[in-house]
């Protein structure tokens, strides 16, 4: 099954089993179902709950802050992530200041999903990958879609923590298979500890790098993997966290202790990046066994082209994985 | 001019001595925090509703006690004639033991029961039209009010509210407290067109009232607020009202011309010339009970909040 | 029904040779890159204006070239109406040498001369705003022209853009292309009330034209255009049209019933029957040349962009 | 002289010497002048070219930037820099990026006026200090005001760049005095080092611990290091940048490889913080001469709360600096 398909299912089954959860965004009802047809079949079988909206990012995003705030669960698709930056302000002022600055938890039962990144040419205002600018606020949380995670579990961990949350799905990843039972291919295994996955070569061999990258890196973070591992004998583990922020390393402290390399690698541009943040957790607790700072990878500090042979070279590619390993 | 004032001051009808006495309260509670504030008593910023008293008095008799009302930064007013707590207010603005939000959230960032403000102008209407459709669902029959200025007809975010509220029929009442004036800038120069105008475009019902007679302002609401409860309509009501004080404290650069015609709108005067003995009881009363009440809240240890 | 188009087709007045030929240069254009797609030949995404050609052949004849315009994601019309250069738009969308913007802005953002795209609905209003505010003092009677669809009325920037432009008297022609569609969505379910009204609330001079005649559209944008110039002040002209193609690529979900109201108010067809040998001749003329144009572009090298 | 009023003196020089200059913002003009008074006189003497404007924070920066492409310089004051948030998208996906994504180099000449910082009771939405959520943005440059920079010479480096600024301005610092000649007070010196102020004490020892922060902490970060040199005999620099994205270090670089310890202080919440993305160009610098990790010292994981006992506590005051020094 692939990406796309796993998640329409999850908003299904959350939709089946509330009926506080309603779902807001621009085109999602059917026949259209969504851009990217994550919401396909929704409107049929939930109705009402289901609403198309006017191009109105920050309002509707206000909207389902407002169904949180008075009971209600609200998953707001932001048609391409990068108009997420219209809601900035009800994200940052309103949704996630409401939970604390009322001098009590407020609960605010929030998701906002955030179709994101580059490699299909839509231009530099289609393609962005913003997570950066939403880590740090305190009350949101920042979460994004893997293969590896399961995406109902995902949604419901989401709404348990009754803060709003910003999901941020990787357009390519859309198209790929989600990995089950713990294989990913025929070198690859993965298993689940506390909300990462730890992907790593059938064998499981103490790995030279350990390589920590969001959900949406996967096939890039893989295909490096696999060069390095045939071409260099290079063993990588994988790891993934469902929760980009905050980030609770503790479950996985175990495997970055044992890695003399550690390399973060994202989607963004480069400067102020994820990566900095992991390496602000980490290296505190790492600075003895590390033998350099951790290595940091992500697009360049340039806007996205939208030619797919200037867009490639701007973005994350497997080989830039690969150097950073290498370097 | 004096004659025409009169004439007004005639016009208003016999006032309940539970609004005027409501009217009183907020008056001196407002007054009270401004003197707080010349004596260094009060810290950071404040916005009083000195000369709009009257309109929060005015609705809340029309409100239930499961609508939600959002406010803004102007919203003592607001806070005091829904809920009867202003030692919890005072309390909230003062930081001190009692407070309505543990001294978190401050003047502008209120929320007790199904009261919340927020002091950036313009962005809960659509988080309002949210409560609305919830409520509309749950609870039909129960309505979002929320209170904005005229100057945040500036921000997108009021439009964006208004098109989703007439489209999906939320039960929204927009009540837009028309002072004339944005901080220091005047409407002539911040807003083109009208209010009207605006809620017409958007097929929103619109109703202006001119009245200071709290009596009027109700009765020209009540069959707003009604259309909202059982048409599941949004609605904007807009009443024109004149800021009798400064924008925050002491920054009140408009002209003397401005400040009395300003003060010519507001509703006390005219409340005292008309119903003088009523008028004396009450705002002595009034005048007492915040006294004391400020005593209570000054003499309070300092709030306390565990941080999540 | 048959007898109410054919009203409208012999309503229809002589067109210049240059207005038709560019309206199905545009149109040769748009099928030229919905071929590609299929093909496989293009990469990313695109949307074409198919039903709306007509619209900035129109208003281009207005324009002067000092005059900025301000388009949106259906903005290959936009452009080729203005700037006879389509070799550089398909190689900016193929990412070919000669580019625009050396293949870096693609079919959504593009900047050549006065000429500016950008993907993200609503945000170049403001933009305009200001960009007309210099022309108003540095070129009198100049304008900045902004395209946008009636979806794009749900942006809050739209409304902050509207206020400031009747407020500074900025000569902005707002240009709404109603196709009646936003993507998937049908006008009625995303914009209460009505354009006309939202103009009007904002105190905007608004005028809706309904016709298909680019001659007609252009007689009635011309007053327009000149108010804008010489009383500086904004002009929302409205225009009818129909979107004739998917959104952008295969994701027309509309009805057969939909589909055939929407093809019934391409101006296509109606110039056809309407002129048949000059239709027959420039539309052969301008298949032959984008055909010709693509082969040229699709045999050029990639582009090259230094990165800054 | 206060540096409010240093910062007036410069807008008005700026206004005077180019016609195109233009500043924009909320209550700005005359008689009011701003709500901090930074532009007070200006309509007065400046006429047209100072405009107040409707509440549109998204939509006045837009207008800045539609000037600025067309030929003018713009300047806009956001009242409140929270309010920054709601001009997020003009400033991510239309200023920033215009400068580059039409493929050639476009000049937008816009600055954006952000008053920051807490310390003043206004609350959770009107004292928080956003700086790190403009991080990263291809396109666009970060600007803090310090007591050291001449105000005039910073935003003509600003204009000149030609890039979409964002200039903060620390709400307290407004009520400060400006430094000159080199001279802080009785005991600190400082000199300028290509767009960094150096502060030092008198005799200008070789520092036990180097502190680098964006201008609105220098009152609190000299109070530390007094405690610290004469409590403790711990020699402190501090470094003080104008621009702070991007940042360059090279001008500081010797300074900072003498140093055992780094610490840099900021006024905005935990969490993917300038201070990662300092730490980030540093480490791979500073890598072997380091005793430690460089060290965070910002605002809590917090909304600001309005009492001010209980900001106090969020925010970072002289002794936070002073703590992690002796960590
Ligand atoms: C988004 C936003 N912009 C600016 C401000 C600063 N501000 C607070 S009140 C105010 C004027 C509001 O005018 P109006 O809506 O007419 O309300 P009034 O103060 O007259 O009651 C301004 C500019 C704010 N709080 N929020
Ligand atoms: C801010 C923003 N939200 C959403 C989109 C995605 N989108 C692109 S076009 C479109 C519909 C626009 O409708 P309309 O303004 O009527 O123009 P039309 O496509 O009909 O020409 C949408 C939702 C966008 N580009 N920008
Ligand atoms: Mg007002
Ligand atoms: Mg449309």
């Amino acid at each position: 099954m692939r990406v796309a398909e796993h998640l329409n299912e999850a908003l299904h089954a959350l939709l089946d089993a509330d009926p506080a959860v309603h779902v807001l965004g621009e085109d999602i009802v059917d026949p259209y179902g969504g851009a990217f047809k994550i919401t396909k079949g929704l409107s049929t079988k939930h109705g009402s709950r289901v609403i198309s909206t006017p191009l109105s990012e920050g309002g509707i995003v206000g909207v389902g802050a407002g169904l949180a705030l008075a009971g209600d669960r609200a998953i707001v698709e932001i048609m391409f992530g990068d108009f997420a930056a219209l809601a900035f302000d009800q994200l940052l002022n309103f949704a996630s200041k409401s939970t604390t600055m009322y001098g009590r938890r407020v609960p605010i039962p929030l998701i906002v999903r955030c179709p994101t990144g580059g490699r299909r040419g839509y231009g530099p205002t289609h393609s962005q990958s913003l997570q950066k600018h939403f880590i740090g606020i305190p009350g949101l949380d920042l979460y994004e879609l893997s293969p590896f995670h399961d995406a109902h579990a995902l949604l419901a961990t989401m709404f348990a923590r009754q803060n709003p949350c910003v999901l941020f799905e990787d357009k390519v990843l859309y198209t790929r298979r989600i990995c089950r039972d713990g294989v990913v291919d025929d070198l690859f295994r993965f298993e689940l500890v506390g909300g990462w996955a730890r992907v790593y070569a059938d064998g499981d061999l103490p790995p030279d790098c350990v390589l920590i990258a969001p959900g949406g890196l996967t096939d890039r973070a893989l295909e490096a993997m696999r060069d390095l591992l045939i071409d260099h004998e290079i063993t990588c583990v994988l790891l993934v966290p469902e929760r980009l922020y905050p980030l609770d390393p503790a479950p996985v402290m175990q495997v970055l202790r044992g890695a003399g390399t550690i390399v973060v690698a994202e989607d963004g541009s480069a400067g102020g990046t994820w990566g900095a943040e992991v390496s602000r957790l980490l290296h505190p607790e790492l600075w003895a066994s590390l033998s350099g700072p951790i290595r940091l990878v992500s697009a360049a500090d340039s806007i996205i082209p939208t030619a797919a042979h200037l867009e490639r070279e701007v973005l994350v590619q497997a080989d830039t994985i690969r150097r950073a390993v290498l370097a | 001019m004096i004659g025409a004032i009169q004439e007004r001051v005639r016009a208003l009808t016999p006032v309940a001595d539970a609004d005027l006495g409501r009217m009183l309260r907020i008056r001196h509670f407002e007054r009270a925090l401004l003197r707080l504030f010349e004596r260094g008593q009060l810290n950071g910023t404040t916005h009083t509703c000195l000369g709009q008293e009257h309109v929060p008095v005015a609705v809340s008799g029309l409100l239930d006690p499961d609508d939600y009302v959002f406010s803004n930064h102007r919203g003592h007013g607001h806070f005091l004639a829904r809920h009867d707590e202003p030692h919890a207010l005072l309390a909230e603005i003062m930081g001190r033991a009692g407070a309505v939000c543990n001294g978190v959230g401050g003047s502008q960032h209120v929320y007790h029961e199904r009261f919340l403000s927020t002091g950036v102008q313009g962005e809960s209407l659509p988080v309002a039209v949210g409560v609305a459709l919830r409520l509309k669902r749950v609870t039909p029959g129960r309505l979002a009010c929320a209170y904005i200025g005229d100057g945040t007809w500036g921000e997108g975010s009021v439009y964006e509210a208004l098109n989703m509220a007439q489209l999906w029929r939320a039960p929204l009442l927009v009540v837009v407290e028309h002072n004339r004036i944005a901080q220091s800038t005047p409407t002539t120069a911040q807003l083109s067109g009208s209010i009207a105008g605006r809620a017409a475009g958007f097929g929103v019902l619109h109703h202006r009232i001119e009245s200071v007679d709290v009596n009027v302002i109700r009765a020209e609401l009540a069959p707003l607020a009604a259309v909202v409860r059982s048409e599941f309509r949004p609605v904007v009501a807009e009443i024109a009202v004149h800021r009798a004080g400064p924008h925050s404290k002491g920054d009140d650069t408009r002209t003397p011309e401005e400040l009395r015609e300003a003060a010519e709108g507001d509703w006390h005067p005219r409340y005292a010339e008309a119903f003088p003995e009523q008028f004396a009881r009450l705002d002595e009363e009034q005048r007492a009970f915040i006294a004391r009440m400020v005593d209570d809240v000054l003499i309070r240890p300092a709030s306390e909040w565990e941080r999540p």
